[in-house]
């Protein structure tokens, strides 16, 4: 309906292959995009940025990363809370050791030592293959946890054993620590999340993402028409914990800005992560912002139904809420199993099309 | 870009000399465009220039000659196109064919014209050419634009067209005084110099060579770009035959007065979705694809959820009543209006945009009378579509309806430089710059159709209404008289019932008889459709077309076509006094159509010599039995007994009435 | 239907030979003792009854399988086993019986994925290229728009423009056999295997697939091996014919002596022909 | 020596009850290709349902076995009706990911149900150190592991029987095998999934009840499915043998290495060390224990 495609020719490959080629769509992701950064830093409060904007930015970025290894190039992974905690862990260290480190350094650097565990964790994906591997990367998962519980070195022998994020500036605003401002720590993280999800999207609609896909969709053909599936998957893993590191260590240090290992990156964290890219929709970047969306969204209203709404004791009120949980997404599941993408998709080539049915 | 009109091109009077100045004032504006590989492939014009340079010093080095003939054979392509002006600057005549047409008729086109030159688009047409090479002993050269499937031809006179444009380049990097030798000739060309053959393909007969001069196309192509204001931006899709005049003149001539760009589409089969792509401001098409367009819009919509088509409906609905006034720029009521905006949005802009159709500027359609229903319907969506009349043998314009004069019935009033007046025998002549210059080694025909004082008979039949705007009523020849003396025009009856959507075709008989009568055919689909809504059992066409609720659904048919004749002067007295319902479909296997499906009415006569008996003797059903033949060729008989309904006249208006 | 006398090509060079080999699963000879070659430029039919061992030759010759024994020698180069990756790179594509396209993308991107071989670098290059196609930038965007462009050359040539965009899994059978041919000549490979292009196609569609397989070693002049099963088809198209029973090869030869080798006929054609 | 055995025993033991909830595993797997991640929860709200109505109704064990058991069925039926046969054909992650909402459910219906503090579950089962053992060769071994191998190894030999005798049995091996045949057999998939959670849901409860005599219903026990996850991994997920052999060997090592290596890398191993020792083992063998080589095809 609100799509004008007559007169949107290319003449060009170059735009033919173009991020958004339809206009439209170019307008309303710039619109978007202006919106979050331009109006929202305005009136962000601590609530906001630290119950809403914040985890979703944080899971979304996780979620891309979950989503190229498991949506694009279709290995399943049960392991990205334990990569979570490598990039939180990193980034704490790297902190703590190198106080003049700028930021952006670090949370790179997190990320790329979360892309070396992930390489590491990764080699057996060549020999084991489906759940094998599903459950495969449950022992990276359980390791890692044990590891920073266990090596005290990890957590600077803090008494607790957690680990607290020092007050860290970049261009001279506090952006780590309990005195950082909503504005500045939802700006960072929006800058952060935003460039990474258009770097995720080049590489998927690139030859990269093509070859994950080629993977995904039938190994021995990809091989046999050239692929390395070694290679490709290794990359894949790469590219995945890399984002799950840069997106622990804004977990940690610019959201929580505490944590303790079996809590914040247990398996549970995991299983959100994987229902986000379930729910938003495998195989989609647009998919893994809605399905962070979605699972950040439904506990709060959940809550604030039954506890506000409602008047249920907190605690009971919180068995309801698992319940509901998991009853929504067995509702999602039968009611469309390609998530919430799809749904957008579905609804997007209507309005290309409106007026007609097809 | 700025916007401009047509303007300063004095002197500017062969399309190689408009080419030049196009490369030189629009140099990297857009000239022409093709789907292929995915993508609009564009050229502009300093481009072209260099692409046309190239193939015409390619050609001459093959041996084109000034004077020589170069027929031009394929779809709508950028090469295809350079080969005409490639040609006219070396003074050899462009001749295109009909890609469609079978190996005689490209023989005898080819051979009548004297093609030495050939350039075709691919193998298929070059497979044909072979085929015919034993009777068409003229054609020294073949080539071809697309080499697919070519690689194994060996024969020495066939060249790729990549090959010869390579030929003039290095003629032109050996000997570059050939570029300024090139120019000299172009700007030595006149107006009045021979600018291209177009082959009619007449219903009757051998196609006409209609020779045109540079004068006769640029002249007809400017006045009506200065008309309709056309600009350099304009976007334009060449999909009809090149061998077309229309297109001859829209996607050439017009493009380079104005400069603006032609887009080839991908292949005839991707021509709805290249609309669509492109979205031309400036577009043609004849009735026949507005009508089938409408057509798929409404099956479409039929399965459509019920409150979107109800929305759908409701939206038409506002926009037959007010859509039509406010693109006219009448007053409108504010509720109107704000109606017609929400419609825009919700309904009119997405579905013109859906079809492509939201940019056009100015839209024309003519060949043949267009549905007023079909018409207002596009009209009243805020497309500016226009009717026009014209001939090849006028450079196609003839009438052409200004803005805010647009009537569904009318082809308007003549176009800028046009004279037309009508004939003692209701023919329309006329005479403008875009008359022709003679039909190709035929000078009878030449002084049969180009009288004195430069008038041309158009063939036509029609009349001027108190508007001052021509209506086309039939083919001259076809005209007749009741034994009262009224005119009889057979195929404007038809076409007025025909454009019932449950009316198929009719055959209306009267030359030379008291009154008018007709045979009618019934739209299966659509009065199938019909009783199906309204549990109206049926078998089978036959059974259908002699229902009693289908004759007097198609009885209010011909009682409002009868209303409006009585409305027309000249023709009201031939309103429809009796008809009748066939009870079987005019079928061409039976040679009833022609291949093309226009009724043979003396055939038809013949057949059914003892219904048109019973037409005429006052009898309320007849008996007949009719030879069919079946879809598997085998022949049998049907027999039915047909009932005849009489119909009332409506007296004319009288002059005060008409007044209003 | 009789095959019309074809005119017969000669080839010198040999591309690939393949020498004594023998492939077993567990017990079960698949191939044995089988040796021919196959010339370059020409199109070579692999034939014979359902479980002759035709599709376990295909997948030795692309390195999937590796025969306990024999020799492949191809392009000069012997080997008895390698990666079919490597196999990709040196040159041999194919398709598969059962179409084997990647079932989530469009035929676009799945023509695509042909060109990946060829874009093929080293560990230290495959690094660099996951961050320029990150971001878009340089030589990868260069090398993104000139794979489209080859590959919409392949598109054109097997007229499947309509069908661009079009996830494969939508598609029907017959176009699905195109595409997945489209994506072995996108590899721009020397020897391009066939592994029943045609089956479960009508007469239209195997008239068109013919026609373009003859395009492909025409215009592109890759040697092409086949495996099918309509002989009408096999004779017209081949210039030589393997013929494959119970893992043994029983007849190698021109279509006319295939045609009128009697153990051929036996073995095969079982009853006796015309 | 003696501890060494000790250590064994009791490796051994723990083995029988992972073998015991794989084996709830590789049923459903099996039969509908479903990795059903709710095993554990099942285990978890098997016991909670079972101390909940001895407490509520006061029934007695037995009576209590037996409703829990009906609970199971109607769970199972519900299941089936609710949400597998509305999933049939979806991608396997799919299916897997519904098994993990079932978990939520089914964890929160239990407490919302029956309460979220730990219960102890009684059911008569024996307490304390088999005396002789203790006594004779001073080796400690609970009674109540004794007893739980021993009921672990009657439900085995009870599924061999009727995997191996029965109608039903036959045709739930042949489903695993080809839908098409299961169906000639004349037992509708629907039937069949229905029955292989049934079976999942008692050999669950019984779980729950070795679990949860031991150390108490409490949420914890919903973790043994996790136990159980690298028994899979070494056994394949499609063998019966797989799982109890798989289970013994991971129970064992998990013993040893929290014995022997703990103390050296700092304790509380046992939750990753199963995962790698089956890791490890896959590398080498990918087709599990007892897997067939795999030959691809295409």
């Amino acid at each position: 309906m609100f799509y004008r495609e007559a007169g949107q020719f290319k003449t060009t490959y170059k735009s033919d292959q173009a991020l958004f080629p339809i206009a439209q769509d170019r307008y309303f992701v710039i619109g978007v995009v202006l919106f979050a950064f331009l109006v929202i830093p305005f009136f962000i409060t601590d609530y906001w940025a630290n119950a809403l904007l914040l985890p979703f930015l944080i899971y979304a970025l996780a979620a891309i990363g979950l989503n190229i290894l498991t949506g694009y190039c279709g290995q399943l992974s049960l392991g990205t809370g334990g990569f979570l905690a490598v990039g939180a862990y990193a980034s704490y260290k790297l902190m703590t050791s190198f106080p003049e480190m700028n930021l952006i350094v670090v949370f790179l650097l997190s990320g790329l030592i979360t892309a070396l565990v992930g390489i590491f964790f990764g080699v057996p994906s060549l020999r084991i293959k489906g759940f094998y591997l599903a459950v495969a990367t449950l022992a990276s998962q359980f390791f890692i946890v044990w590891l920073f519980n266990k090596v005290p070195w990890f957590f600077n022998y803090s008494a607790t054993g957690q680990i607290s994020v020092p007050p860290r500036e970049i261009f001279g605003f506090l952006v780590t620590g309990p005195d950082a401002s909503p504005a500045i720590t939802y700006l960072f993280t929006l800058t952060l999340v935003s460039i990474f999800a258009l770097l995720a999207k080049n590489m998927a609609r690139g030859n990269v993402g093509r070859s994950w896909m080629a993977i995904r969709d039938m190994d021995i053909a990809a091989e046999i028409i050239g692929i390395r599936p070694l290679k490709t998957k290794l990359i894949a893993f790469a590219v995945s914990s890399f984002y799950i590191g840069i997106a622990g260590a804004l977990l940690f240090a610019v959201w929580l800005g505490s944590a303790e290992p079996t809590e914040a990156f247990g398996i549970d964290q995991s299983f959100l992560i994987l229902f986000m890219i379930i729910i938003g929709g495998l195989g989609s970047i647009l998919g893994s912002f809605m399905g962070a969306a979605f699972m950040v969204l439904m506990p709060i209203f959940l809550k604030n139904f039954m506890v506000d709404g409602l008047g249920l004791q907190p605690a009971f009120s919180e068995h309801v809420q698992i319940m509901l949980m998991g009853v929504l997404i067995i509702f999602f599941l039968i009611v469309e199993p390609h998530g919430l993408a799809r749904l957008w998709q579905i609804a997007k080539e209507k309005l290309r099309i409106w007026p007609f049915p097809y | 870009m700025p916007a401009k009109g047509v303007t300063g091109q004095e002197g500017l009077d062969t399309f190689p000399k408009l080419l030049l100045h196009n490369a030189r004032t629009l140099p990297d504006h857009p000239s022409i465009r093709e789907k292929d590989l995915g993508i609009w492939q564009s050229w502009n014009w300093s481009e072209v220039l260099e692409e046309v340079r190239a193939l015409a010093i390619g050609l001459q080095k093959l041996g084109l000659q000034a004077g020589e003939k170069i027929a031009i054979c394929g779809e709508n392509r950028p090469r295809l196109y350079w080969t005409f002006v490639a040609a006219q600057s070396v003074g050899a005549v462009p001749v295109p064919v009909y890609q469609d047409s079978v190996a005689e008729e490209m023989a005898y086109v080819m051979e009548h014209a004297g093609a030495a030159f050939v350039v075709v688009e691919d193998q298929e047409q070059v497979d044909k050419l072979f085929q015919i090479s034993e009777t068409v002993s003229c054609i020294r050269h073949i080539i071809y634009d697309d080499p697919r499937g070519l690689r194994d031809y060996q024969e020495e006179n066939l060249h790729s067209f990549k090959d010869v444009q390579e030929k003039g380049r290095k003629a032109l990097r050996d000997a570059p005084q050939a570029k300024t030798g090139w120019e000299e000739t172009i700007n030595a060309g006149k107006g009045s110099d021979i600018s291209v053959f177009l082959y009619t393909s007449g219903t009757t007969g051998r196609p006409k060579g209609v020779v045109l001069s540079h004068d006769n196309v640029l002249i007809t192509a400017r006045e009506t770009a200065i008309l309709e204001g056309l600009r350099p931006d304009e976007e334009v899709l060449a999909y009809l035959p090149m061998a077309w005049v229309g297109d001859h003149i829209f996607s050439y001539g017009q493009s380079y007065v104005c400069g603006f760009c032609v887009s080839c589409p991908e292949s005839p089969e991707t021509m709805l979705q290249d609309l669509r792509e492109i979205g031309p401001t400036y577009f043609f098409a004849p009735p026949r694809i507005f009508e089938n367009i409408l057509t798929t819009v409404m099956i479409r919509m039929e399965d459509a959820a019920p409150l979107k088509r109800k929305l759908f409906k409701y939206f038409l609905g506002v926009a037959k009543e007010y859509g039509e006034a406010i693109l006219n720029g009448e007053n409108v009521p504010l509720k109107g209006r704000l109606l017609y905006a929400l419609g825009n949005i919700l309904i009119y802009g997405p579905l013109k945009n859906t079809l492509g159709f939201s940019r056009i500027r100015i839209g024309y359609t003519a060949g043949e009378a267009i549905g007023p229903e079909i018409f207002r319907f596009y009209r009243s969506l805020g497309i500016n579509l226009k009717q026009l009349y014209g001939q090849t043998e006028a450079a196609v314009f003839i009438t052409v309806q200004p803005d805010g004069e647009i009537h569904a019935d009318t082809v308007g009033v003549p176009a800028p430089g046009v004279e037309v007046k009508i004939a003692e025998s209701g023919e329309v002549l006329y005479r403008s710059p875009g008359v022709f210059v003679e039909y190709y080694k035929n000078p009878e025909s030449t002084s049969e159709t180009k009288t004195g004082g430069g008038w041309v008979h158009s063939g036509d039949a029609g009349f001027f209404d108190d508007r001052g705007h021509l209506k086309i009523i039939d083919r001259a020849k076809d005209v007749g008289r009741l034994n009262n003396d009224a005119m009889f025009a057979p195929k404007y009856i038809e076409n007025k019932l025909k454009f019932y959507p449950n009316i198929k075709e009719v055959v209306a008989f009267g030359d030379g008889r008291d009154m008018c009568t007709v045979f009618i055919n019934i739209d299966l689909t659509a009065v199938g459709s019909w009783a199906e809504r309204n549990n109206v059992p049926y078998a089978s066409y036959q059974e259908l077309a002699a229902n009693d609720l289908v004759y007097d659904m198609i009885e209010a048919h011909v009682d409002e076509v009868n209303a409006g004749l009585a409305r027309e002067p000249g023709i009201s007295g031939s309103q429809i006094r009796r008809f009748l319902i066939l009870h079987k479909e005019l079928d061409a296997d039976d040679g009833e159509l022609t291949r093309t499906r226009k009724v043979r009415r003396a055939f038809i006569a013949d057949r059914y010599a003892p219904l048109v008996t019973a037409l005429y003797d006052g009898s309320e059903m007849t008996h007949i039995e009719t030879e069919v033949t079946f879809e598997d060729g085998r022949k049998g008989m049907i027999a039915a007994d047909i009932q005849i309904r009489d119909m009332q006249t409506y007296e004319p208006p009288t002059s005060m009435e008409a007044a209003q | 239907m009789s095959p019309e006398p074809v005119q017969t090509r000669i080839f010198e060079e040999e591309i690939l030979s393949v020498s004594d080999v023998s492939l077993s699963f567990g017990g079960v000879k698949a191939i044995q003792n089988v040796s021919f070659d196959i010339k370059r430029g020409e199109i070579r039919a692999i034939i014979g009854p359902n479980g002759a061992g035709k599709t376990s030759m295909l997948n030795v010759i692309n390195g999937f399988y590796h025969p306990q024994e024999g020799l492949i020698r191809f392009k000069g180069k012997a080997r008895r086993r390698m990666r079919p990756s490597i196999a990709a790179a040196q040159g041999i594509a194919r398709t598969f019986q059962n179409v084997a396209l990647f079932k989530g993308m469009s035929t676009l991107d799945n023509i695509m994925t042909g060109r990946l071989p060829r874009l093929e670098k080293g560990i230290f290059g495959e690094i660099v290229n996951v961050f320029l196609q990150a971001a878009y930038l340089g030589p990868a965007r260069r090398s993104e728009l000139e794979q489209r462009k080859y590959v919409e050359e392949i598109i054109d040539f097997l007229e499947i423009q309509h069908i661009r965009r079009t996830p494969v899994g939508r598609l029907p059978y017959g176009l699905q056999k195109r595409v997945e041919l489209g994506r072995a000549l996108a590899m721009e490979p020397e020897l391009l295997l066939l592994d029943e292009p045609m089956a479960g196609m009508n007469l239209e569609e195997k008239e068109d697939m013919s026609r373009f397989i003859i395009d492909v070693n025409d215009q592109y002049g890759t040697t092409i091996a086949l495996i099918e099963h309509d002989i009408s088809v096999v004779m017209d198209l081949s210039d030589r014919i393997i013929v494959l029973d119970y893992g043994r090869k029983i007849a190698d030869g021109t279509p006319g002596e295939v045609q009128s080798n009697q153990a051929v006929m036996d073995a095969y054609l079982g009853v006796p022909h015309e | 020596m003696m501890f060494f055995l000790e250590v064994t025993i009791s490796g051994l033991m723990a083995g029988v009850m992972y073998s015991l909830v794989a084996l709830g595993f590789v049923l459903i797997f099996k039969a509908s290709g479903v990795f059903n991640f709710a095993q554990g929860v099942m285990a978890l709200f098997a016991g909670l349902t079972l101390v909940g109505l001895m407490e509520k109704f006061g029934l007695p064990p037995w009576a209590g076995i037996m409703a829990t058991i009906a609970v199971m069925i109607l769970l199972a039926w519900l299941i089936e009706f609710l949400i597998l046969r509305r999933l049939v054909n979806q991608e396997h992650i799919i299916l897997f990911m519904a098994t993990i909402g079932l978990a939520y459910v089914l964890e929160g219906l239990g407490d919302v149900m029956w309460g979220s503090d730990v219960k102890l579950l009684d059911i008569g089962l024996p307490q304390g150190a088999v005396d002789w053992l203790l006594d004779d060769y001073n080796l400690y071994v609970e009674k109540l592991e004794v007893a739980a191998a021993v009921t672990a190894v009657i439900m085995v030999i009870v599924l061999a029987i009727f995997f191996q005798k029965t109608r039903i049995g036959r045709a739930l091996r042949a489903v695993a095998d080809d839908h098409q045949a299961a169906l000639s057999v004349g037992i509708s998939l629907r039937t069949i999934w229905v029955i292989v959670w049934s079976v999942s849901g008692i050999v669950a409860l019984v779980a729950g009840i070795m679990w949860g005599s031991k150390s108490g219903v409490q949420f914890s026990l919903s973790l043994i499915a996790l136990k159980a996850l690298p028994v899979l991994m070494l056994g394949g997920f499609t063998s019966i043998p797989g799982a109890i052999i798989g289970g013994l060997i991971i129970g064992m090592g998990e013993k040893w290495a929290e014995i022997y290596m703990g103390p050296i890398i700092g304790g509380a191993i046992e939750n990753w060390f199963a995962y790698m020792l089956a890791l490890v083992f896959l590398l080498f063998r990918p087709q599990g224990l007892f897997g067939e080589k795999i030959i691809e095809r295409i």
